[in-house]
């Protein structure tokens, strides 16, 4: 193993520490974990429950001529069926975020009269066990008549067939963005450079555990309980109350442990719709297991893109003055959680670079594909891909350094926090000094002698780096920006923090955690605050809408825990420490002032021999109140905090605001020995440099970086969700849609360096989707390494060893069309 | 996926052609076929287990000429439906006098649908190649056949 | 002349004994060992991650191999003796590979740890002092989809002593 | 991860096994089960019943015989060719087994399984193709063998007939082999393979360019020999997401070269 830490290692949380952020305390989660005692939605079962089973359309693009279920139904041990007729006149379609004439679509839970994409849901059988809800699938007769499909974006428009007659249009929505004087820009520039077309391919990050749940119906109540692996109930609830015609406190959400989520376990509201209509249709607990290849086929693509004629303004030393682009979303057959992706990559427009005069026109259309969703690094990972791709490019046209021109061209730490020409304020960061490490973790000074050591192999050596900002706690209202109806605006996360009648320190979260491990760092932000050890904090494991800790954002998405989930923590944990020393101070009759906790108690300072250990606290106010001063009324030993981060509402005329609150960053730099008569290539050394700010827990922050990066360099090589002319997904299942194995696993070096964020409560940042650098780091080693052999520009994120083959083959057809004009 | 070839048979053109219209000696170039009913001239369906190796893939298969010029070029539009799998398949071939015998053009889209159709991709190019040959073979028995007995 | 064959069944009555604990069972011929260990036992430490035996997280241990028990059927393991990660701790008492995964940081959401961790147990069994090099293609079969492997395979080093 | 209803039995002997094959055309023998279980929770392959091979000793072992061939029995996992003193004879044996999948399906799977389920991108049909091996298939009609190079008859289909088990694979003395692949990452599904064993002249089989192996005879060991025999060769290469045709065109040309390579470099020494 060849981890390299650049900041000096730390001691362990049993051994005594000043504070317990910024300790590596082992993980309170992982004791059920590694007994395979976690509880996952899969573990859940109830009496007589009904096992759920979609039947999915075959073809990518047709109208459904008939559905008969009467088999099915006929099929001893099935206990009924739900087709999308019954859906249509029970529920109400989905909101649409769009405006129009997106937001006429009809989205419901199970296909109505149409099928958009393979694998879409059609009808729902339920059995009495897993394999007979199959077997009765196979007898649900349904009659298509098929319809041209559409499988690229850049044939959506025209006279192609339209997927949404509703909306009379494949263009789900549209929007140019400018900022800064691009005339002025492309006037003041030594050159032009000139990029036909980029391509960001599709794919997302499979947690293993795929989605599922387990639904029942109280009927005296009329209220659901929904065990379910959902990383966005808050989301999900928006989404579902309306549609299913009931109030949000009807619909509670349950969950514990997840396994892994990355973005793609927010949108199954039209899954978790089904399974709730199925518990109360069929009078029984229904659970749904999403199978690996059902999850392929339809669950949460990232987002596909094309950049079309790049236009870039440069001077001859490298210096970028501005861009043009046509950006073409491919979104494919539905609008889950689109268009939001339209504009949430302009939380970074410029990338980690200093150009003033940028300009987008962005176009997102429906394609006879699955649905994308947010996927870790949403949106902005296509667009960071594209700006890492325009400084490689330049380099190469210009023939300078791409170390060069990225030193040239990045924020300096000097101008932080730095507004960026749409008005978005990255708060702190050294982008060169996190270039110098990760170059010299990767022992840059002496590159060229290995690339002639290579080359005497028969080997072509390549090196690229990949620069990734990681925005994270985004300010909703820029959901206004994609539509001015929209009523949603800021963001906020829900702790409460309680002291028991024993004694006991119980955390409720609101968020929502897959592995991110929520329950240390709480933890030890409250045994900080509390002055107790880490152990003594429970923190209760996953989440339950009937906590009552949870708020309209509430959630684990987007790169915010250590901003919200902690802030909240932090604003619930100092409630309830005043209110311990506001008792403390009543019972030990010493002014406020002069008291501490410390060691499970409220004491005083100067004499800690007098002191009222918790549990006292505790007894007092749960069970032994009686006579307690009329000032301590409101102690309740039990706070709830919610934790606002500081937004305004962006000047929409001008599509100009703040829409993220931090921005941690991440430079890794890959170096690649390609084997010419193949294509194949191994990654011989690669070096990951992270700045969250403030870090509570590094080793779950490193486990962060070292996760998104593995899952970025199984996107760069193998994972594609590749699709035939016929919309037919060809990467359906593991075989084909290969992830990283533990063979494939490159030595990874890490460094990090902590710029504390200046507008956050701990100075955190929310970290764990600057993954994507992997992408880009390989598109660049794979141009470097082409360098004199072709000179093949790497157009398109993914780079199999048969693409590879086809650039040193074909530099010219199989690689990126570029040209520079002297301005 | 399109698949196209050239074949010569040892047979005159109008000994081919009827073979090739004669939906019961095509019934015995087919692969797997359980049932077969003829409908009309047009038009005719067969079950058949498609031998696979593994378990046969068993297909509803539903033929219909859609084109015709005697004795030299016809179409076929065969559409399968299997659980998890459809297959759409547009066939034609074309007869033309060769020395001592028939030259047949043939050419043939498959497409295969579902989830049977995702997972075969892998191997599906191979094995249509496979069926194809098992076919040609088979109808070349059927047209000396027919040749010994109409002789 | 042979024997007559013996019958066939599409269900069958078999007796398993899993982490020391002997269940009898009349099981249907298709089904998978995953779902037996998993459905009918309720022993569900062990996890399905994929439907073609790619990601190895319902790892299981029967009669000393290790092997993936979706690539198997409950019938095929009539009279086998099975373990799970359910058996691997001693009471509370966590084994060494578990207190080397949870030092090692080794684990995000813990879906896949419970077949690396047989993965790990039958490959110190077997080679006790594993290079890194065996310890990746002994865990070639367990795809992790949080960690990027290498905090597992400090885990499994630490493990073994080394 | 549903199969459909199917039978299932057990014979403790090949008679019977051969028996119940026999009785039910839609009966399929399961060795291993790594790949024909997946076609069943696919779905995609549904046999009527399953005769589980698993208990008949006779398929098990393997044996040197003194003129050096290797008898290896059907149902010998990977892992038991890998770790067998025997094998040894023929390293290029465990060496291919070991770059298999991975440690779980080395367990189970078979090299019977592995050769009759003849899917192109299976290590060992190229392989033993190359090594001349010799399959033993017994049926009502007693034992008869059969060359590797007429074993193979097309995606999943074998020689194997219709109540008739693959009982035993024979493989020659030899030991200047070699096997080159590329693979959808390490050890992982062969995009292209190439095997080949040099004894006296050299044999090359290539493997996922066609629907079975391409066996090909190279007239010298010389890297033009050799690429001069793959452009001889009509195969026909299919394209899919992992590779165009044109790339596996190239493949099979460079790894036959490599791994012809190999095997003359063990004919040193």
């Amino acid at each position: 193993m060849t981890s390299t830490t650049i900041t000096p290692e730390r001691v362990e949380s049993d051994a005594p520490a000043a504070t317990q952020k910024g300790q590596n305390v082992p993980r309170k989660e992982d004791r059920r974990l590694v007994q395979g005692e976690g509880i996952f939605v899969d573990d859940v079962k109830r009496h007589g429950m009904g096992y759920i089973h979609f039947v999915r359309s075959p073809y990518a693009h047709a109208h459904i001529t008939s559905i008969d279920v009467s088999k099915a139904e006929e099929l001893p041990g099935v206990y009924g069926t739900l087709t999308g007729e019954e859906v249509a006149s029970l529920t109400e379609p989905f909101f649409q975020l769009a405006r129009e004439p997106a937001s006429h679509l009809q989205d419901y839970a199970l296909a109505v009269g149409k099928v958009r994409f393979v694998g879409e849901s059609i009808v729902a059988v339920v059995a009495e066990t897993r394999e007979l809800a199959r077997d009765a699938s196979e007898l649900v007769e349904i009659e298509y008549d098929p319809i041209a499909p559409i499988v690229d974006a850049r044939m959506a428009q025209g006279d192609a067939p339209v997927l949404h007659d509703d909306a009379g249009t494949n263009v789900m929505w549209e929007g140019s963005f400018e900022w800064g004087d691009l005339d002025a820009a492309f006037a003041e520039a030594d050159k032009i450079i000139k990029i036909d077309e980029l391509h960001f391919h599709r794919f997302n990050s499979t947690p293993l555990e795929t989605n599922g749940a387990l639904a029942e119906f109280n009927r005296g109540t009329g209220q659901w309980t929904i065990h379910c692996n959902n990383q966005f109930p808050g989301f999900a609830a928006i989404m579902m109350g309306p549609a299913l015609r009931c109030g949000i406190d009807k619909l509670r959400f349950v969950t514990q442990d997840i396994g892994g989520g990355f973005g793609n376990k927010i949108t199954t509201h039209p899954q978790l719709v089904v399974c709730c209509l199925l518990a109360r249709k069929l009078r029984r607990p229904v659970q749904w297991t999403e199978w690996r290849t059902d999850f392929h086929m339809s669950m949460s693509h990232a987002n596909e893109r094309w950049f079309l004629d790049t236009e870039v303004a440069v001077k001859n030393d490298g210096t970028l003055l501005g861009f043009r682009t046509k950006a073409l979303d491919d979104t494919g057959a539905w609008l889950r959680y689109e268009p939001l992706g339209c504009i949430i990559w302009s939380q970074v427009a410029p990338g980690m670079y200093r150009w003033r005069n940028i300009r987008v026109d962005f176009t997102q259309v429906a394609t006879n594909k699955a649905p994308c969703s947010p996927n870790r690094g949403y949106s902005r990972m296509q667009h960071l891909w594209f700006t890492e791709r325009v400084i490689d490019i330049v380099a190469h046209e210009l023939d300078l350094d791409p170390v060069d021109v990225r030193k040239l061209n990045y924020v300096r730490s000097d101008e932080m926090p730095y507004e960026t020409p749409n008005g978005c304020v990255y708060d702190s960061g050294d982008y060169a000094r996190m270039l110098d490490l990760g170059l010299e973790l990767v022992d840059y000074a002496n590159i060229d002698a290995r690339r002639a050591d290579a080359k005497a192999r028969g080997k072509l050596l390549g090196l690229g780096i990949g620069s990734t900002l990681d925005s994270g706690t985004n300010n909703f209202a820029q959901s206004q920006l994609i539509n001015s109806d929209l009523q949603f605006s800021g963001n906020n996360e829900v702790a409460t923090v309680k002291l028991d009648i024993f004694g006991e320190i119980v955390v409720t979260l609101g968020t929502v955690p897959q592995g991110q491990g929520h329950e240390t760092p709480t933890s030890q932000v409250v045994s900080d605050i509390l002055g107790c050890s880490v152990d003594d904090v429970q923190v209760r494991a996953g989440h339950d809408s009937y906590w009552n800790s949870h708020a309209g954002f509430s959630g684990t998405y987007a790169s915010q825990f250590a901003v919200t989930g902690l802030g909240a923590v932090k604003g619930a944990a100092d409630l309830l420490a005043a209110q311990i020393k506001r008792l403390g101070s009543a019972v030990l009759g010493a002014p406020i002032e002069a008291l501490e906790l410390a060691e499970g108690s409220v004491r005083i300072k100067d004499n800690p021999e007098v002191a009222l250990p918790f549990m006292a606290c505790g007894a007092i106010i749960n069970a032994n109140n009686a006579g307690l001063p009329d000032d301590l009324e409101d102690v309740t030993l039990n706070c709830r905090y919610v934790y606002k981060p500081p937004f305004q509402v962006p000047d929409l005329e001008r599509n100009f605001g703040n829409l993220t609150l931090t921005y941690a960053t991440q430079i890794h730099v890959a170096v690649i020995e390609v084997d010419p008569e193949t294509g194949y290539y191994d990654i011989v050394d690669y070096a990951a440099v992270d700045d969250c700010g403030k870090r509570i827990n590094p080793r779950i922050v490193e486990g962060q970086v070292m996760g998104a990066t593995a899952l970025a360099l199984g996107a760069a090589t193998w994972e594609i969700y590749a699709y035939d002319e016929d919309g037919n997904l060809l990467t359906p299942n593991f075989y084909d849609y290969h992830v990283p194995h533990a063979l494939d696993m490159p030595p990874l070096k890490t460094a990090d360096i902590e710029s504390p964020s200046p507008f956050t409560p701990l100075g955190t940042k929310g970290m764990g989707e600057g993954g994507g650098a992997g992408i880009h780091a390989i598109c660049a080693a794979v141009q470097d390494a082409l360098r004199g052999n072709g000179d093949a520009i790497v157009a398109d994120s993914h780079n199999p060893y048969h693409k590879v083959w086809e650039l040193l083959e074909h530099p010219a057809e199989a690689g990126g069309h570029v040209s520079v004009v002297n301005a | 996926m399109n698949v196209s070839g050239e074949r010569t048979f040892a047979a005159p053109r109008d000994a081919v052609w009827k073979v090739l219209n004669d939906p019961a000696s095509m019934a015995k170039t087919m692969p797997g076929v359980q049932s077969f009913d003829i409908h009309d001239a047009e038009r005719w369906t067969a079950n058949v287990k498609i031998p696979l190796g593994l378990g046969g893939l068993k297909m509803q298969i539903d033929m219909n000429k859609t084109e015709e010029r005697a004795p030299e070029f016809a179409k076929l539009q065969i559409k399968g439906k299997g659980v998890g799998a459809m297959l759409n398949m547009e066939t034609s071939f074309e007869l033309s006098d060769a020395d001592g015998g028939t030259a047949m053009k043939w050419a043939a889209e498959v497409k295969l649908a579902g989830p049977v159709g995702s997972m075969g991709q892998r191997v599906l190019q191979p094995i249509v190649n496979q069926q194809v040959e098992h076919v040609l073979s088979a109808l070349d028995r059927e047209v000396q056949a027919a040749v010994a007995g109409g002789a | 002349m042979e024997a007559s064959a013996p019958a066939v069944s599409t269900s069958r009555s078999i007796t398993v004994t899993i982490n020391g604990t002997t269940y009898e069972r009349e099981v249907e011929a298709r089904k998978l060992l995953i779902h037996f260990i998993r459905d009918d036992l309720d022993l569900t430490g062990s996890h399905i991650g994929c439907d073609t035996g790619n990601c190895g997280a319902c790892s299981v241990i029967v009669d000393g191999t290790l092997v993936k028990s979706c690539m198997m059927l409950a019938v095929q393991a009539d009279g086998a003796s099975i373990e799970t990660v359910e058996g691997l701790a001693d009471g509370e008492e966590l084994n060494k590979l578990q207190t080397a995964f949870r030092s090692n940081h080794a684990l995000q959401c813990g879906y896949c740890t419970p077949g690396m961790l047989m993965s790990a147990t039958a490959l110190l069994r077997s080679n006790p002092t594993p290079s890194e090099g065996e310890i990746k293609k002994a865990l070639q079969g367990n795809i992790c989809r949080c960690t990027g492997y290498w905090n597992i395979f400090k885990a499994v080093k630490e493990a073994s002593g080394q | 991860m549903l199969l459909r209803e199917v039978g299932y039995a057990r014979p403790e002997s090949l008679g019977e096994a051969i028996q119940l094959l026999a009785a039910d055309d839609g009966a399929r023998a399961l060795a291993g089960g790594q790949t024909l279980i997946n076609v069943m929770k696919a779905r995609a392959g549904s046999p009527d019943a399953l005769v589980d091979l698993s208990r008949i000793e006779e398929l098990r072992g393997i044996e040197l015989a003194g003129d050096g061939t290797l008898e290896i029995g059907a149902m010998t996992t990977y892992s038991q060719i890998m770790a067998s003193s025997e094998a040894r004879a023929r390293p290029i044996l465990g060496e291919v087994c070991a770059q298999i999948a991975d440690v779980q399906v080395r367990n189970r799977g078979t090299i019977g399984g592995n050769i009759c389920t003849s899917d192109p991108t299976n290590h060992l049909p190229p392989l033993l193709a190359a090594l001349g091996a010799e399959m033993v298939i017994y049926g009502a009609a007693g034992e008869r063998v059969v060359a590797a190079d007429e074993f193979f008859l097309g995606v999943y289909m074998t020689a194997v007939g219709t109540g008739e088990v693959l009982t035993k694979i024979r493989v020659p003395a030899g030991r200047s082999d070699g096997f080159a692949a590329v693979t959808l990452g390490i050890e992982g599904t062969c995009i292209a393979s190439a095997a080949a064993s040099i004894n006296g002249s050299v044999k090359l089989a290539l493997g996922c360019v066609d629907a079975v192996p391409v066996v090909l005879a190279p007239a010298s060991v010389a890297a033009d020999d050799v690429r001069a025999a793959v452009q001889a060769a009509d195969f026909f290469p299919p394209s899919d997401v992992h590779a165009s045709s044109e790339y596996r065109t190239h493949l099979a040309e460079v790894l036959a070269v490599r791994a012809v390579a190999q095997a003359s470099e063990k004919t040193k020494g």
